[in-house]
This record gives structure tokens, sequence and C-alpha cells, in this order.
């Protein structure tokens, strides 16, 4: 009784597959009663994520989820991507590399001799999901789209390029960005090939410009279709599912699954089970605990790499009392048990924190050893040094990251050994976006993720005013001083410039204003019958390279 | 005025209409009556005759839609508009009514009891109110270990005269009993009618008698009002009644009695 | 009487001779006072300290730790009877605030609803307000109410109630316009009664049975919507240990099998509640007891002197 | 003719006057939800600009403020929400861009849904299990129901739910896994789910959407039924002793005949429990829902609470607001009908 169920639901489910994409393909809904012979190759997949997107479009969006930055992946592509390399199976992101996307795969870009034009070259017979062809037009109107008012701007490369005027369209597809500057912390590239530098369909997205919205940025944020990108979206059912459709032109050759049912289903153990039970082929978003409570599952990998850039940060802010003096957030730092967090909350799927700068960047020689570790009599002796024995601090965590709540509570119990009180103050996102950007937060912890891993590009974490510079930290003259000579050093991954980056995140530690302490492994789970698993800069499955294991 | 004033209720065209428009309906058709302390009336109709109505005006229970209702020449109106004159009208008038649901289910009945005893007559010590209960128990051929039962453990009979309790340790000079009797079997019936008409000899109080069983209407009053659809179609002493009936409904009803010699009816 | 309506007798075994209704009834409190005494005593009962890493995280239960352990390695037994302490400060609090004003509200709005004048003005108008917030649903109540006062337990309290309240105002409504036709309010009275005191002795004892009987499902939802506060950010701060955030917490691993941080406090959750419904049930059959010893302490009688 | 049609209106004033508060209720209510909304601490600018990577001026605030549709005074934004509520408009989601409107009523349907089966089923339950209880007097059996009545809200449907994943779906494997209704895109006509697969004959995923409705649907009855039996109960404890009952029985009605009496005056309160119910459902919906990746209007309320997504949560409150009180109203008027001394009104008419 209980196989014949099992086996009519498995008859069911492909029954409704072959439905749903016969469904895709003709409008209607016709009766076709279609024999289930998918014996052949497998071509759809099902993934269980804990949310839809809100937004298909970056520059209109209001709210940057997990769930966005992978359909914003997954419907558009730039002229750029990042080379990869395979590392224990896993499709790595090196952050040094570049490889054309929309531009031409080997020689997608040249540099001026004074390193103040870029030549981008574009591949010939690109067509986008709506078929208009793509032309060096459609990348200087993508670009201005982003640096207008409704675009999300280019804030981070805004020192050189800030002007749509600074671009030259040459040919149909030639274009050239004239720099302001040229410089080593040149970051104009992988601004270009992250979720910043999406190029568009202009053809397609003028149609439906109004004359209140010439960008069409409203009918974006709800549609897909203009983009260049693996897949659009065939269909979504508002806090149920979304199913994509694999964009047959697509530059980098069609993908290998046609179509992808990504099903909500909001609790992380309940997405777990289903990857471990054959029910999806993949789950994203897992907690830690669940990652490893199914890792030995025999239907389950999951990707590990070595140097993860999703990290979490500890703020201590330092103009709100205590922690104006430096040595009482030393004592802090000191008092966190890294170790402990690593092994209970993160099962260890996370790896420890020597400061900003990852093994990614590739700057030769930097230090590994963790930035601080957890010294409770050192960290008392700072805190008598600073003239106090007991001090109570309230830790502001946003409560929608369980591992952050959990890591915030450890840390309060360990912390207390060394006199801390911590008082954990767990907040909705929209209080805790709101008490992080007024830097009303005595201390807080916040996941995040560096996109770009460029040392100089940590920087922007350290500018007044920015959202993630929750220490609130006020460059100071040596620390100007000390990240121009890093620039003038050389390229970053130069022997010459290492020692100064050294001097940089030496410097960062001991500020102990904010800094991560500990870096979290991928969150996804893969089906055993899938290769290509990835890790990428925004930290999304790449569905487009996924394919059957055989 | 100082006629009216010896008496304990005067009625002068006291009516009584439900409804408004085309659903208006007459209850009571004004009628003028005056009860002394030494008057026993039975008030005898069918289901729906406006007896009930009548009774439960003249308690306050009612508000006529016309005339006046006055007790001892002060309206009605007036005796319930302060706390002090509405508790010294209750102990005036008494109303009794067909008991069914008229104790509530949480109460003992010494708790019923006692209440008007304490708020109307100011009794305070519980022995005092202890031996009145008992007495009025005793009269009323009640076991006074009954009293600390609920409506619900005991029989309608008793429960009836548990009723009648509550209105009589009052000792009011006017006792109005609805129906108090018809609910009840019939042997205990004629108890219940014994009960009170020697109590209310023995108390010299004035008895308002409304039912719709003839016998019960003729044992125990002296006069006798017919009613019928809200009328009053006759009225007079029992005698004359009985035996020189001018309406054609009493003659019908004393036909009807006299064909079924003990004909009981149920509820109403 | 056919067979298959209840016997009578079964009711009259349970009448309150005074004495043995007294003790019976004070029997029915044990379960609650069990709960209680556990909350009250948890510093001498628990093992561990509640809110201090002790162990690995997600044991499973073992002799060291009969509940196992949680996300950041605390002692869940702990946990769970310090929980306590939580519900039952705001289990009680809540519960008993919201059926005496609900049962307060839901007499005034019954017995004045249909009546002229300002009065009924008044209870038409509560009765319209308390259908407003009996549709806003509970979480988003408690969001702007703690959200307008600023989070403190109190703010909580507050919140829960007004969400909670609503169900005792309407059941007793109700059962207030049933009761307000019974003819023993009548005979009450014309025995001399007070419409005031009507409504204490008569109208209320009889029309609170639906609110007695709401009472523990109060309890319950209170625990709930102090834990979707909780997950919402704006409930008990964690690490404080409370029921609803330990379950809610906990629920995410019980599919992968890791059951003990959701069951066990689940656990907690259903006794305690079990426990109150079994002594709340236990307050409808006091009141004409407590009616009794008010009454005799205070006697009317001084009243009808004057 | 003139007297007809005014007292066919008196005669109808109770239900009349009801049904015609509804709109000036849901306008007075949409006021409050306005104000109160406002009242909340976060800032849904701030909230777009943090997940924005880019240095915020106060420029850069003003001009997301006045994207959005924020800018301006308290009263000129009152009067724009006046103006839209009448035409139907309630804004635009600011995380999504779409018309709040079209959100709610996208994810309504299936909730309602899924609420209305369990109420259906619970009611259901409640009934046979009320009938168990007079029909049989096996004193055993009595207690089971009484001791069943008083879990009542004990168990948070989601722990209930959560059991019966566990035993069904990991232990025995017997249903599938909580993976939403169907496979595949699901037909949208009407907004149910289940009603749309059978407008459009998709038999094989109306047979996928039962059997994944099988668990929650169950989890629903199971914890909503006690909260209906305990009044049940009460009524029928209550009406068994009441005198009308009693008279039935001693004048030999037939025995189906006395069940009807005795139900139809014991259901008043639970039709009462019914409308108290309603709004916590749609707020248990959130927890159902999410467990078994259905999707619906619990999500939205939640995502718009923790963006303060001002229109969307605006929205949601006064469309379920309306649905609430809509089922109340049909709660008051049914009961009112089975009931007609409680009709508002009746009173003073009758005097």
């Amino acid at each position: 009784m209980r196989k014949i169920t099992k086996a009519g639901g498995v008859v069911a489910i492909g029954a409704a597959i072959v439905l749903a994409v016969t469904g895709c393909t003709s409008a209607g809904n016709s009766n076709s009663n279609s024999n289930s012979n998918s014996a052949t190759k497998k071509t759809s997949l099902t993934v269980a994520v804990a949310a839809l997107p809100t937004s298909f479009d970056l520059d209109g969006a209001f709210g940057a989820s997990n769930e966005n930055y992978t359909m914003w992946s997954q419907t558009q592509i730039g002229l750029l991507n990042y080379k990869t390399k395979l590392e224990n199976g896993v499709v790595v992101t090196d952050f040094t590399h570049f490889e054309g996307a929309l531009a031409d795969k080997d020689n997608p870009y040249t540099v001026s001799d004074d390193g103040q034009t870029y030549t981008f070259h574009l591949r010939k017979d690109v067509v986008s999901q709506a078929g208009n062809p793509l032309t060096a037009e459609d990348v200087r109107w993508s670009i201005e789209r982003k640096l207008s008012d409704g675009g999300v701007g280019l804030t981070q490369v805004k020192a050189y390029f800030n002007n749509p005027d600074q671009m030259e369209v040459i040919d149909d597809h030639t274009i050239a960005f004239h720099l302001h500057n040229a410089g080593n912390d040149n970051v104009l590239l992988p601004v270009l090939t992250g979720q910043t530098g999406r190029i568009y369909d202009k053809v397609e997205l003028l149609k439906h410009a109004t004359p209140d919205d010439p960008w069409a940025v409203k009918w974006a944020t709800q549609n897909t279709g203009w983009g260049f990108g693996p897949y659009t979206v065939s269909s979504m059912t508002q806090g149920q599912q979304i199913v994509l459709k694999a964009n047959p032109k697509y530059v980098l050759g069609e993908p290998a699954f046609r179509t992808i049912t990504m099903k909500v289903v909001p609790d992380s153990g309940t997405r777990a089970q289903l990857v471990s039970s054959g029910g999806v082929d993949v789950a994203e978003a897992l907690a830690p605990a669940d990652l490893a409570t199914i890792a030995k599952s025999p239907k389950v990998q999951e990707p590990k790499v070595k140097n993860p850039i999703e990290f979490i940060d500890l703020s201590l802010v330092q103009n709100k009392a205590p922690f104006d003096d430096k040595t009482v957030r030393q004592a802090f730092f000191n008092a966190v048990p890294y170790k402990e967090i690593i092994d209970k909350v993160y099962s260890g799927f996370a790896v420890e924190s020597s400061g900003w700068f990852t093994g990614t960047m590739n700057v030769p020689g930097l230090s590994t050893k963790p930035a601080y570790t957890y010294d409770v009599d050192k960290a008392k002796k700072l805190l008598a040094q600073a003239g106090k024995s007991s001090v109570d601090v309230t830790l502001s965590v946003p409560n929608n990251v369980p591992d952050v709540v959990d890591a915030a509570i450890l840390i309060g119990s360990f912390a207390k050994k060394a006199g801390f009180n911590v008082t954990v103050n767990q907040l909705s996102p929209a209080d805790f976006a709101t008490g992080r950007l007024n830097h009303s937060f005595q201390s807080l912890l916040v996941a995040n993720r560096v996109q770009i891993q460029y040392p100089s590009f940590v920087n922007n974490f350290f500018l007044p005013g920015d959202p993630s510079n929750s220490g609130d930290f006020q460059p100071t003259a040596e620390w100007n001083e000390l990240f121009a000579s890093a620039a003038a050093a050389g390229p970053q991954t130069s022997k010459e410039a290492a020692p100064y980056w050294q001097k940089i995140n030496d410097f960062i530690n001991d500020d102990a204003s904010q800094i991560p302490i500990l870096y979290k492994q991928p969150n996804q789970a893969y089906s055993k019958d899938l290769v290509n698993m990835t890790y990428r800069y925004d930290s999304t499955v790449d569905y487009s390279i996924l394919k059957p294991a055989r | 005025m100082s006629d009216a004033e010896q008496f304990i209720l005067t009625l002068d065209g006291v009516g009584k209409e439900y409804g408004r428009g085309r659903h208006r309906v007459t209850a009571v058709q004004p009628l003028d009556l005056r009860v002394d302390a030494d008057v026993e009336l039975g008030v005898i109709g069918e289901s729906g005759s406006g007896k009930s109505t009548l009774a439960r005006m003249m308690v306050g229970l009612e508000t006529p839609s016309s005339g006046t209702i006055a007790c001892n020449g002060r309206p009605l109106r007036e005796w319930l508009s302060t706390r002090a004159s509405r508790l010294e009208y209750r102990r005036r008038v008494q109303y009794v009514a067909q008991d069914t649901t008229s104790f509530d289910p949480r109460q003992t009945f010494y708790d019923a009891v006692s209440v008007p005893l304490r708020l109307l007559r100011g009794v305070r010590s519980e022995r005092e109110i202890r031996s009145r209960l008992d007495a009025i128990a005793d009269e009323l051929s009640l076991d006074p270990a009954l009293y600390s039962r609920q409506p619900h453990q005991v029989s309608g009979g008793q429960r009836q005269r548990f009723a009648l309790a509550r209105s009589l340790v009052v000792e009011p000079q006017l006792l109005i009993c609805d129906e108090v009797v018809s609910a009840l079997d019939v042997s205990v019936q004629g108890a219940v009618l014994n009960l009170i008409k020697r109590h209310v000899a023995e108390h010299h109080m004035g008895l308002i008698f409304v039912a719709h069983g003839l016998p019960a209407v003729t044992f125990i009053s002296s006069n006798l009002m017919v009613m019928r659809q809200g009328e009053v179609v006759e009225r007079g002493t029992v005698a004359d009644v009985v035996t020189r009936p001018r309406h054609p409904y009493t003659q019908e009803l004393l036909a009807a009695y006299a064909s079924s010699s003990q004909k009981e009816g149920g509820r109403q | 009487m056919s067979a298959q309506f209840p016997d009578q007798t079964a009711a009259l075994a349970v009448a309150p001779r005074r004495t043995g209704g007294t003790i019976r009834a004070v029997f029915a409190f044990v379960p609650l006072a069990l709960v209680v005494a556990i909350a009250v005593l948890a510093p001498v009962i628990a093992p561990y300290d509640p809110v201090t890493s002790v162990a690995a995280s997600r044991l499973p239960p073992s002799p060291e730790h009969w509940f196992g352990t949680d996300a950041v390695g605390m002692d869940i037994l702990s946990r769970t009877i310090y929980g306590a302490r939580i519900a039952v400060q705001f289990g009680v609090i809540v519960a008993v605030l919201s059926t005496i004003g609900g049962v307060l509200i839901g007499t005034f709005i019954g017995l004045s609803e249909s009546s002229s004048g300002v009065l009924g003005l008044l209870g038409r108008g509560l009765n319209q307000i308390s259908s407003y917030l009996l549709a806003i649903p509970d979480v988003i109540l408690g969001i702007v109410v703690v959200g307008i006062m600023g989070s403190s337990d109190f703010a909580l309290t507050v919140a829960i109630t007004l969400c909670l309240v609503q169900a005792p105002v309407k059941l007793t409504r109700v059962e207030v316009l049933r009761v307000r036709r019974e003819s023993y309010l009548e005979s009450a009275k014309l025995a001399g009664e007070s419409s005031f005191r009507a409504a204490l002795v008569h109208v209320m004892p009889n029309s609170i049975g639906p609110a007695m009987r709401n009472m523990p499902l109060i309890f319950g939802n209170c625990v709930i919507i102090l834990a979707s506060l909780g997950f919402i950010g704006i409930g008990v701060k964690a690490p404080t240990p409370e029921w609803g955030y330990m379950i809610s917490s906990g629920l995410s691993s019980l599919v992968l099998g890791r059951w003990w941080p959701a069951v066990f406090p689940a656990a907690a959750v259903l006794l305690s509640v079990l426990a109150i419904a079994y002594s709340s049930r236990a307050i409808p059959r006091m009141w004409p007891l407590l009616a009794v010893r008010v009454k005799r302490w205070n006697p009317i009688g001084r009243k009808a002197r004057a | 003719m003139r007297t007809t049609i005014r007292d066919r209106y008196r005669a109808n004033r109770w239900w009349i006057l009801r049904l015609v508060r509804l709109p000036v209720d849901i306008f007075v209510f949409a006021t409050i939800a306005f104000f109160l909304i406002r009242l909340l601490p976060g800032d849904p600018v701030a909230v777009a600009v943090a997940s924005r990577n880019e240095a915020v001026t106060p420029e850069t605030v003003a001009a997301v403020r006045a994207q959005m549709g924020l800018d301006g005074s308290i009263w000129e934004q009152l009067l724009h929400f006046w103006g839209g509520l009448f035409r139907g408009n309630l804004g635009d989601s600011l995380q999504t861009s779409i018309p709040v409107v079209t959100e709610v009523f996208s994810r309504l349907p299936s909730t309602l849904e899924l609420i209305l089966l369990g109420l259906l089923g619970a009611f259901v339950a409640c009934l046979v299990l009320g009938f168990v209880y007079v029909r049989f007097a096996n004193p055993l059996l009595r207690r089971a129901v009484r001791f069943y009545s008083s879990f009542a809200t004990t168990v948070p449907v989601f722990v209930v739910a959560i059991f019966l994943i566990v035993l069904f779906y990991v232990v025995l494997a017997w249903l599938p896994a909580p993976l939403g209704r169907a496979a595949g895109t699901l037909p949208v006509v009407t907004g149910f789910p289940i009603l749309d697969e059978i407008i459009t004959g998709s038999w094989s995923m109306l047979g996928e959407t039962l059997v994944a409705y099988i668990m929650p649907v169950a989890a629903m009855v199971i914890t909503y039924t006690p909260n209906l039996l305990t009044q049940l109960i009460g009524g029928l404890d209550r009406e068994l002793e009441q005198t009308t009952t009693r008279f039935q029985v001693a004048a030999g009605a037939p025995r189906r005949w006395i069940f009807v009496s005795l139900f139809r005056r014991s259901l008043p309160s639970v039709i009462v429990v019914f409308g108290l119910f309603f709004g916590s459902l749609i707020g248990g919906a959130v927890t159902i829902e999410s467990l078994f990746g259905f999707g619906g209007i619990g999500q939205l309320g939640v995502r718009s609470v923790q963006t303060v997504d001002f229109p969307a949560l605006q929205g949601f409150l006064i469309i379920v607001v309306t649905v609430c009180l809509i089922a109340m109203l049909v709660v008051d008027l049914i009961n009112m009908a089975l009931d007609p001394r409680r009709r508002p009104g009746i009173e003073e008419a009758s005097r």
C-alpha cells in the first residue's frame, strides 16, 4: 500500500512536470495525457528556496535579498565573467581573472597605455531573451540607466567614472570607457562583472517606458525577458513558486536544465530534509546545523571552499560608550568565543577570520592568523586597563538570521566571564536597518559579504555615511596614508604591495571596531546526481552550468 | 383623592399595545380597576387574553401604553423612580410568577429567599433570617433542609412553594399570583391553593389571582374578572358570574367546565 | 427520561454541600499550584543556568542533559523549567486580566447595548471597537501596540491582553443577551435587588461559563502570541528562556530528526495549559461558594436599612 | 403601499442596517490603520537605502523617500490614501512595486480556501463528536470527548502540523513532502486552487493538491475542533437541563427531532466562536502555510511588517479586516436568524 502510494505520487509528479513543460510551450492547458517516459535525460530541476524574489530589476529594487540576487544572476549577464577554478568539485570564482561574457570570450577588452581607457569588444550575433541583437548602444544605455536616478548607481567607481559622457560607442560592437584617472585600486572590472554590471536589452525595455518612468524600472521589476541571461521567468505564483525557463539563445550555450521550478519551503530543516530524501535537487539557504545534519546523507553533496567570502561582522560602535575606548573594544573582541561559535552554531560550516582580507584576494603572503582568539584573562586585563571591571553591552541583531542570533547569544554567554553583561537585542529587519542607518546601536552583529574581492574595495566599508560602516569608523590621516601607499606600491597581487595591505589589515584589527568574526561556508546542498556546484561572488547557485552527473 | 389613597392599586384606563403600524397588537384594552387590601380578585382568561400582561403592569415589569396605575394615590412611575420608594412599593405589592425559571440556577433557595428579607425588610441577623425562613417553610409545608438545595434539585411543587415563600416573607399588602398552579400536578395544586388562601386570610393581604383554570380561581377568590383578547368581558362576584354569566364567552367557559368536571391543561 | 440524556444524579453528586464542595474545588487547583511551584522554585530545581552555554550544541537527551542541549549548547531541561516562569508570569496575568476585563466589558455591553442614551451609545461603541480589534490578526496588533509603547514587559502584557480580551468580551456578551431574558432577573427585581446588584449576582455568574471555558485558551494563545512576537523581534529578549521562542527556534530541526529542542518546551506548554484548564474549570463551581462567603462578610442588610 | 414598504423595512432592519454599516466600518478602520502603521518605529526608506550598497547622504534619503511616494505631510498622504481607497486602489508595494490590491488578492483566496477547509472540517468533527456525546451514554466515551474538548488551543496548530509531518512523511512516508500544493504551475482563474483545478480540468494536479491538503487540514481540524467542541458541549449540557428538552422527551417527540432542536439551541455559541476565530485563523495560517510551502496572505503580512512596507501592510490589514468583518457579519446574521431575540431593535418593537 505504501509503495503504491509513493509510486503513484512519482507518476503524478512526473506527469505534472510534463504537463507543466507542455503548458509552457502551448499556452492553453491541453489535457494531453502524455506518457511519462522521462527515462531520457533529465532536463528539469526542482529547487527548494526560502522565499521568492521581490524584484526582477536591481535598479528598481528596494530589497537586496538572496532570492533577488539569484534571480538577477539567472536572468541577466554583464560584459564580463570571473574565471573559475575547480576546487573539490566546486566551481569557485577566481576574483582576479576575467573572461568575456557578452564581450568577446578571449579578448574581452583592451586597456590603453595610460590605463585610462577601457575598450570592450562585444560578441557578434548575440540576441537578447526578447530576440533583439546586442549592440554597443545596449551597453551604453544600460550603464546610463544605472547612473540615473532610477538606477543603483555605480558609487564604487564614481571617483573615476560617474558620467554617461565618459562612454563612447565606437561601432555596433565596440564601446570605450574613458576614466578620469587610472590607478591600482581600479575596481571597474569587478563592478562591471558583478550584480551591478548587468547589460539590458534597450529596445525591449523602451517598449515599456512611460513619461513617468523613462527607464521602464516599474515594468522591469515585475517582468523578465529584457536581459541576456540564461533563464527567463515563465511563471510565478506569489508566495509559492517560480518557474524558470532556459534561454535557448543564451550566449554561453543553452543550459542543460531547461526548466527550474523553485518552490518556496520557508523552513530550513524541511528544505534540508527534502534534498536528502530526493524530493528536490537543490536546497538553498540552509542553516549550518541543517547542512551538518544531512552532510552524510548518501544523496547529498555540499560545497565547501577554502576561502569563503560571506562573513559575520561584529561592530562595536566607536561613538557609543563604552566602545569609544579602544581598549574596551579590544577587550570585547578577546571575549568573543570564536571557536565555540564555529563549533556550536555553525557545526564546523565556517572558518576563522583573520580580518577583512581573505585568501581569494590573492595578496601574496598575507597572514592567516585569526585576528582575535577567546582569551578571558587578556580581556579582563584590558578592561582593567580601561578602568572597568564590568560593562553592560546591548548587542543588536536582525531576527531573521537565526545563526547570527545564536552567535550573539553565545557571545553573551561567554563574554560574561570577562565582565561583559550582554543583552541580545533582536530586531525586525526593518528596525535593524533603521537603527543601523541611524547609528543608534551600541554594538551589532550582521551577516554580510564582500562581492568584490579587491583589498582596496574594503575601504568601502569604512567610508563615512556608508550603511556598511556600522562601526562608525572615521578615517584618520594615518588610515588615508596607509591606503595611498598601498595603492601606490603596485597591483594587489604583487609582492611589493602585500606588506602594505598586511599593515592595513593589522590596523583594522587593532582598531577593534568592525571585524568579521568568522567566514561562513556556502549554504546550499545539491543532489549527488548533479555536477558543477558553484561558489560565486553573490553566493548564488549558477543553474546555467549545472549538469546531470552522467 | 382621598378615595384613591385608600386603595393599594388604582388603575385608570390602563391598556397595553405592542408593536407599531400594521403589526400593532392590543394586549390589554384600557380598563379601570380598584384593588384594596381585603380584595380577593381572580382573573381568568385563555392564553393571550392579556391577563398576565395586566398582572405584570401592576408590578412595573411592563409599562402601560395608556392610562395610569397608582398605589395609594401615588403614580407607580413615581414609586419606581427612587430606590427607597421602589423598595417601599415592593414591600407593599409582591408578584409570584409561574415558577419554571424564576430562580437563579446557581443560587440556593436559602440565598434566594433571604434576599427580599434582607433588602426589603432590613433583617440583618443570620439567626433572625433563619427563624423567619423556617417559619415560612413551616407554613408552606416545606422541609427547611431543602433551603440548601439549588432549583434543579427539587420538584416543581417545591419550587413553586419556594417562589411563594420568597414573596410571602415580605408580608406584602397585596400579592399578585400569576398562573402559580398551572404547571403543578392536580394533587399539589390543591395543597398550594390552600396554603395561599390560608396565608392571605391570616395576614389580611389583598390577592390578585391570575389563572386560566376556572376551579382554582373560584376556589380562591371572591371576585372574578373574565378577560378575552385583552378585553374585560365580565366582572363581578364569583357567585354572580358563575350563576349569571352575561357574556357568551363566559357562558362557553362555564359550559366547558361543567361538561368535564375536572379538566386540567398542561402548559400554556 | 430516556437513557441517552445525561443523568441528573451526576449533577447532584457535585452539588455544593458546602465543605465537600470547597475541598473539591481546592483540590482542583493543585495542578495550577504545581505549575506555579515549578516557576517559583526554578532556581532550586534546574540543574544548570538557563542562559549559559554548558555543553556542545544539539546534544540528544542523555543522563547529563535529560532534555538534551539547544543550538548554542544550553541545557534544555533548565531552560524549560525556567520557561515556566515567563509563561506563568505572562499567561496567568494575561488570562486573569483579560477574563475579568472581558467579563466586565462583555456584561456591560450585553446589558447596555440595546438601551438608549449615553450608556447604550457607550456599549455599542465598545462592541464596535472590540469587533475591529478582533479582526486584526493578533501578531499585527501586538506589533503595533508594542511599537507604540516601546518594548517592555508591561507593553507586551498590554498588547497580548488587548488581543485576547476580545474573546471573553464577545462570549460574555452573547451569554448576557441570553441570561437577561431569564425570569429570575425579574424575580430579583421584585425582591428589591438593584440592577447593578442583579448584574453582579445573577447576570455575571450565569454568563461567565463560556468565558471561563475560554480561559485556558487564552493562556495557550498568550504563549503563542508571545512566541510570535519574539519571533518578529519584539517579544521577550533571547536568550531568556521562553517556551514559544524555544519551540519556534527548535522547529526547523524537527523534520531532520532533532526533535528535542522543540518537543520538550511544546510538551511544557501542553501540560501547563492542561493544568490551567483543569483548574479553571473549577472556577465556575467555586463561584457560588465564593459568593456565599462574600455575602456573609458583607451583609446586604446594611444597605437595605439606608 | 407605502406602509407595506416601511413595514417590510422594519421587519428586515436588523440585517439591512448591518449591511449598510459594513462600508462605514471599513472606512473607519482603514483610517485607523493608516495612522497606526505610521506609528511603527521602522523607516521603509532606511530599509531601502540599507539594501543598496552605496553611500547614504541626506539627499539620497530624500530622493528615495520621494521615489517611494512618502514625501509630503501625513495629511497629504492621508488625502491621497482616501482618494485611492474610494477608487479601490491601495497603492503599490514598496518592495515589489506591484499594486497592493493585486498582491493581496493573488494570495488571499488560497489562504481562505485552506482556512475554510479547516473550519469546515472542524465544524463537522465538532458536530459528530457532539452527537456522539449526546447519543451514547457510555461514560468513558463521554469523558474522552470532554477530555479532547479540554485541549482547546492548548497546542499551537504548527506543533500539531510538525508532528503530522514527522509521523506521516519522515517516519511512515505515507504522505508526500510538504512541498506546496502541486508540482508545476497551478492554473489561476479564481485564485482558489482547488476550484481552479476543477475549472481547468487539471485532474492530476487536483489529486496532488488534495493529497497535499491532508496534513495541513488535519492539523487545523485537530487543533480547532476542541475550541468549537467546548462551546457545543457547554451548550448541550445547558440545553439538556432545560425544561424544553425535558418536555420534548416527555412529550415523546421523535428522537431525531429532539436532536435537531437540541443542536439548534446549542449552536449559537459555537457560531460565535467561528466569528472570534477568523482573525486568528488568518494569523495562524502563516505558520501552516510556511510549514507546507503553500504561500499565502500570511507571508505577505510578515514580509510587509519586516520591511515596513507601508502600502502593503496597510492594504493587508484593511483587506484582512474586511474579510473578518464580513465573516463576523455572516456569523451575526446566522445567529440572529437562529435566534430572533438577538436582533437589535427587536426589543423596542416588542415593548
